[in-house]
């Protein structure tokens, strides 16, 4: 039996707070279904935007929508509250990436 | 004179910049981890969060980490209002003495129902007697969802939990009605509380600016917010800011503010539709019979009625 | 210093990955049949859920297990299992991302609840470099079964588990585990489980691609037991 | 220029809160501890002192709000007594964990039931294992010079570990003694501004107290366990740098009376000792070789500093003040550390528990005496006659 090997914890379990992104906790392999946008029927209301639980939909006012997969859960909110059904859910295992 | 603040005029006006961060250990479809993106978005950079025990405590900070681009601090479920009271003294008291040059924080406790109103209570009290200048949000996901969705005193009547599973004693599961948090907290009892407000996820720009005025008033404001939990409340995580519009439809949440003990309704409502609406699709109420949807609608109207809600009731079948 | 001593060298550790509360109460039925079946051939088993994965939540990776042993079990309370023989996953997806062959034993069997074929899968598998541990990977497509998936909290966080045990897609991963692997036999898994024509369609509709040195063989034998695993 | 006082140790601890500037305080009232927020609300009304004192809704409260204070960067205190100490249990550990050096004032009361008012060391000790420095004051002079010395200790960049002054209750918080308060200058000297390691600040952004993995436990554990025993150097350092910055001079642990040619020794802590030197000196005359040894901590325990000085003795007598029902020995936590600290030592001599003093009676001089010939019966048999005997109900003389 190898002898248990603990990692470094910092003083009080204190950390630094993160600037863009919480990469200790990276949740795309979370997703079973994983959300596409129609970019034709897309107004950009951004209603998508503002209700992701994982702050996981990107707007961009030239490109439009898109999802940070690396963090994407596939929860499906955004798809459910677009008022103009432009996002599907498709089978993560039907993508190659 | 009314309280200034930067107000929000629409969902695509929101701001852009996140407080709230991708990577955090909550449920898909989380409704509180909705709720604590849109409050961090609209409370800004100058905040300090506490997170009193519970899912916004133990999914978001698994494992020695965190999603908040500003300072938060755990405190323990019992004790969010006073540790909050101690950093809102220490800070006008550093500031004051010139010990340090900070500006005065946003300081918010985000806790749950559990947190709020049951074990929290005590503290949450004792802040707003004291008058400190924090916000105190409860996320109500109307249940202990953390430890595996145990009652709260916010399960609604009927709800399945695991301490109140139904059976052929017991056909409702919960048979007791929640507390009224806004009475308790800010129904005339804490004088020092001259802002409070209901709010829901499904509604997200009301949400940010009752946010933004609450800490804009001088001294504590306290907001409820509703927010489905798709684990304890069993439905497709997907449904979590459909329900949340549903519940405010059917009367199972109420829209408001309270301004100096002043009412006001937050959205015109001229009817409520029948709870039968919210509570399908909810594995926690499936179980229900009709006499227990005809208690949750005598429930549902005679509060509207209460809070006097000028709208159409359904009838209680 | 420590003792040269195998400990618990003929357990077979049966690891279940599952996606957080929708899928949990199916992951703990497949490790509970698995348990309750080995039992009944008067073997030392035991199933639970990692604590570790837990509070669980919608969508995370969680993990339940079966041991089950010919001698009595001595890790009694090493609570999260260190060396796979047979890797189920009862949802598709698990497949991409997902650390599921790390500490896997020699000759482990994977088997996936997919209605895909088992060539299909083959790219996902992680860590890579642990694919020669790999005997076979073996497909089922439980969900069309007509076996409804069950939500229920009942038997998470230590609480008994009063519904029925194998009544959702479960029971027919589980035939279809214990049919790849040879955990089990398939008279005490059916008396074991609630909804048994679905173990008897797990084990008999199970898709088995055996593997030699990371890579799959061309041919399917038709009798999946002639792997001779165990 | 030391100024010259007469008050209760509870004054003598606002003093000091006074002298190093404390931040922040929460005060709930329960006896007898209670005074040093009277006295701590006068001096802020006629503004004596700048400190935001807020009303707390109790005792878990009280804690809980210095550990916020303590998070936000300030220097923050509080106090209690008895079932107030039990009450804020759920939060010695996480500001401990936390190491939020708060400091906390106990004036110690016995746990009810019944009601009863007395000093005792139970309500205090029964908190003991979760890494806050603390140990017992005898008099108002030793709670001032303790509540300064504390700081000192518990805001080393080494340490950061909260800390109890404590005190027995009524007898050195209500009893008025003489003591001085020292200068400012010389405070300023002693003691530099709190800087905390981390505070909550939206400049430098932190995450604290997140939850962790099982395998992070330990080394937090460890952590603590680690810079609980080096608080024995620092306790060390500074009690020595105390002596040559205000003249007074401390045993670092122990505090040795008349052990000079002592056969046996009474161990206690706190302000029975007072009595317990008078009793000695009379025991003397009387032809006992009978000591003194004061604990001045409990946490950490000094059992190098015991260790060192065993050896001299053929019985040591342990005096609990308190409780722990069931504990081995029959007697309380004191002579459960005493034995586990000697276990090892070579020549160890007897050791003998006594429980006196509870419920607030003052320990009298007969009753010293009593115990002193009980230990003279331990040496004449070289052996425990009993493990241990709880004064008045089961002695053997």
């Amino acid at each position: 039996m190898p002898k248990k090997s603990y990692p470094e914890v910092p003083f009080a379990a204190i950390v630094p707070c993160p600037t863009v992104e919480n990469d200790k906790m990276v949740t795309g392999n979370w997703r079973s279904l994983r959300p596409v946008v129609d970019m034709e029927a897309c107004t950009s209301c951004k209603t998508c935007w503002l209700m992701c639980p994982d702050a996981s939909v990107n707007f961009d006012e030239a490109e439009g929508i898109s999802f940070n997969l690396k963090y994407c859960k596939g929860c499906g909110i955004c798809s459910s509250v677009c008022p103009v059904e432009a996002i599907r859910r498709v089978p993560e295992l039907d993508f190659t990436d | 004179m009314p309280v200034q603040y930067e107000e929000i005029k629409s969902v695509k006006k929101a701001p852009e910049e996140e407080f709230y961060l991708p990577g955090h250990r909550t449920c898909a479809g989380c409704g509180p981890a909705v709720g604590y993106r849109l409050i961090a978005k609209a409370a800004g950079r100058n905040t300090i969060f506490l997170g009193p025990t519970g899912c916004m405590y133990v999914a978001n900070t698994s494992y020695a980490c965190g999603p908040w681009k500003v300072p938060w601090t755990h405190t323990q479920i019992t004790n969010g209002g006073a540790v909050a009271s101690g950093v809102e003294v220490a800070f006008k008291q550093l500031i004051k003495k010139g010990k340090i040059k900070d500006e005065f924080p946003n300081i918010i406790v985000m806790a749950g129902d559990g947190g709020s109103i049951d074990i929290g209570v005590q503290a949450a009290s004792a802040l707003f007697y004291r008058g400190h200048d924090v916000l105190f949000i409860m996320y109500d996901n109307e249940s202990y969802a953390n430890t595996g969705i145990q009652v709260s005193p916010m399960t609604p009547y009927g709800g399945n939990t695991t301490f109140t599973p139904p059976g052929p004693m017991i056909p409702e599961g919960k048979k007791l009605f929640p507390k009224d948090p806004m009475l308790i907290f800010a129904g005339g009892g804490h004088p020092a509380v001259k802002y409070a407000a209901t709010a829901s996820i499904a509604y997200p720009v009301d949400l940010m600016n009752k946010v933004r005025k609450g800490l804009a008033f001088e001294g504590p404001a306290f907001l409820h917010v509703h927010c489905p939990c798709p684990k304890g409340w069993t439905y497709p995580a997907e449904r979590t800011i459909d329900l949340a519009k549903l519940a405010v439809q059917t009367g199972m949440w109420f829209l408001y503010e309270l301004e100096d003990g002043v009412r006001t309704w937050s959205r015109k409502v001229d009817k409520l539709r029948p709870v039968e609406d919210y509570l399908l699709g909810q594995g926690r109420f499936t179980h229900l019979e009709p006499e227990h949807v005809a208690k949750l609608q005598a429930w549902v109207n005679e509060r509207a009625q209460v809070l006097g809600l000028n709208a159409t009731l359904p009838p209680v079948r | 210093m420590t003792l040269s001593v195998e400990i618990d060298s003929k357990m077979v550790e049966i690891t279940v990955w599952t996606r957080g509360v929708q899928l949990a109460k199916e992951a703990r039925d497949v490790a509970t049949l698995l348990a309750v079946a080995g039992s009944s051939e008067g073997k030392y088993t035991q199933s639970f859920d990692n604590y570790v994965d837990l509070p669980d939540r919608i969508g995370v990776a969680c993990k339940s297990y079966a041991r089950i042993s010919p001698e009595p079990i001595q890790t009694v309370y090493e609570y999260e299992n260190g060396h796979h023989d047979v890797i189920v996953l009862v949802e598709e997806t698990m497949i991409k991302g997902h650390p599921y062959l790390q500490d896997a034993k020699q000759d482990c069997v994977v088997v996936v609840n997919s209605a895909r074929d088992p060539e299909a899968l083959l790219k996902w598998f992680e860590p890579k470099e642990s694919l020669p541990l790999v005997k076979a990977l073996a497909c089922i497509d439980a969900n069309s079964f007509g076996a409804g998936v069950m939500l229920t909290f009942d038997g998470t966080e230590g609480a008994s588990d009063d519904t029925k045990i194998g009544a959702g897609v479960g029971a027919a991963v589980a035939g279809a585990a214990a049919k790849a692997s040879g955990c089990v036999t398939l008279e005490s898994l059916l008396a074991a489980a609630d909804n048994k024509k679905a173990v008897q369609q797990g084990w008999d509709q199970v898709k088995v691609l055996p593997f030699c040195d990371g890579k799959p063989f061309c041919e399917t034998p038709s009798d999946p037991q002639e792997l001779g695993w165990r | 220029m030391t100024t010259k006082k007469r008050a209760t140790g509870l004054t003598a601890v606002c003093d000091a809160w006074q002298l190093v500037d404390i931040d922040v305080t929460a005060s709930y009232p329960i006896r007898p501890y209670t005074a040093v927020f009277a006295d701590l609300a006068k001096r802020i009304a006629n503004g004596q002192m700048k400190c935001e004192m807020v009303f707390a809704e109790g005792e878990h409260g009280q804690f809980s709000i210095a550990h916020g204070a303590s998070m936000a960067g300030a220097r923050a205190t509080t106090g209690s007594s008895g079932v107030g100490l039990t009450y804020a249990a759920e939060v010695y550990s996480p500001i401990a964990g936390g190491r939020c050096p708060i400091q906390v004032l106990v004036g110690d009361r016995t746990l009810d039931p019944p009601g009863d008012f007395g000093s005792e060391h139970t309500d205090c000790l029964t908190m003991r294992d979760n890494g806050w420095i603390f140990g017992w004051a005898q008099d108002a002079q030793e709670a001032l010079d303790n509540s300064l010395m504390c700081f000192r200790i518990g805001e080393d960049p080494d340490i950061m570990l909260p800390q109890i002054v404590a005190m027995d209750g009524y007898f050195v918080t209500h009893i008025t003694q003489d003591y001085e308060v020292p200068d400012q200058d010389l405070v300023d000297r002693f003691l530099p501004p709190f800087k905390p390691k981390f505070r909550l600040d939206v400049n430098n952004p932190v995450i604290m107290g997140p939850q962790i993995t099982p395998e992070m436990g330990p080394p937090l554990e460890w952590d603590r366990n680690v810079v609980m025993q080096r608080a024995k150097g620092k306790i060390v350092e500074v009690t020595e740098e105390f002596g040559s910055v205000f003249g007074r001079h401390y045993a670092p642990f122990v505090e040795e009376y008349m052990t000079e040619g002592a056969e046996m020794v009474f161990l206690l802590q706190g302000a029975h000792a007072v009595t317990c030197k008078s009793a000695v000196k009379y025991l003397r005359e009387a032809g006992y070789p009978v000591g003194m040894l004061r604990l001045r901590w409990v946490r950490p325990f000094p059992e190098e500093a015991l260790q060192a000085i065993a050896a001299k003795f053929k019985v040591i007598g342990v005096i609990d003040t308190g409780t722990s029902y069931g504990a081995a020995g029959g007697g309380g936590v004191l002579l459960v550390e005493t034995r586990a600290s000697l276990s090892e030592t070579p020549d160890k001599p007897i050791i003998q528990g006594f429980t006196s003093g509870l419920g607030g009676e003052v320990i009298t001089h007969d009753e010293f005496f009593r115990m002193a010939e009980m230990m003279r019966k331990t040496i004449e048999a070289g052996q425990l006659v009993q493990s241990s005997t709880w004064v008045n109900f089961n002695d053997y003389v």
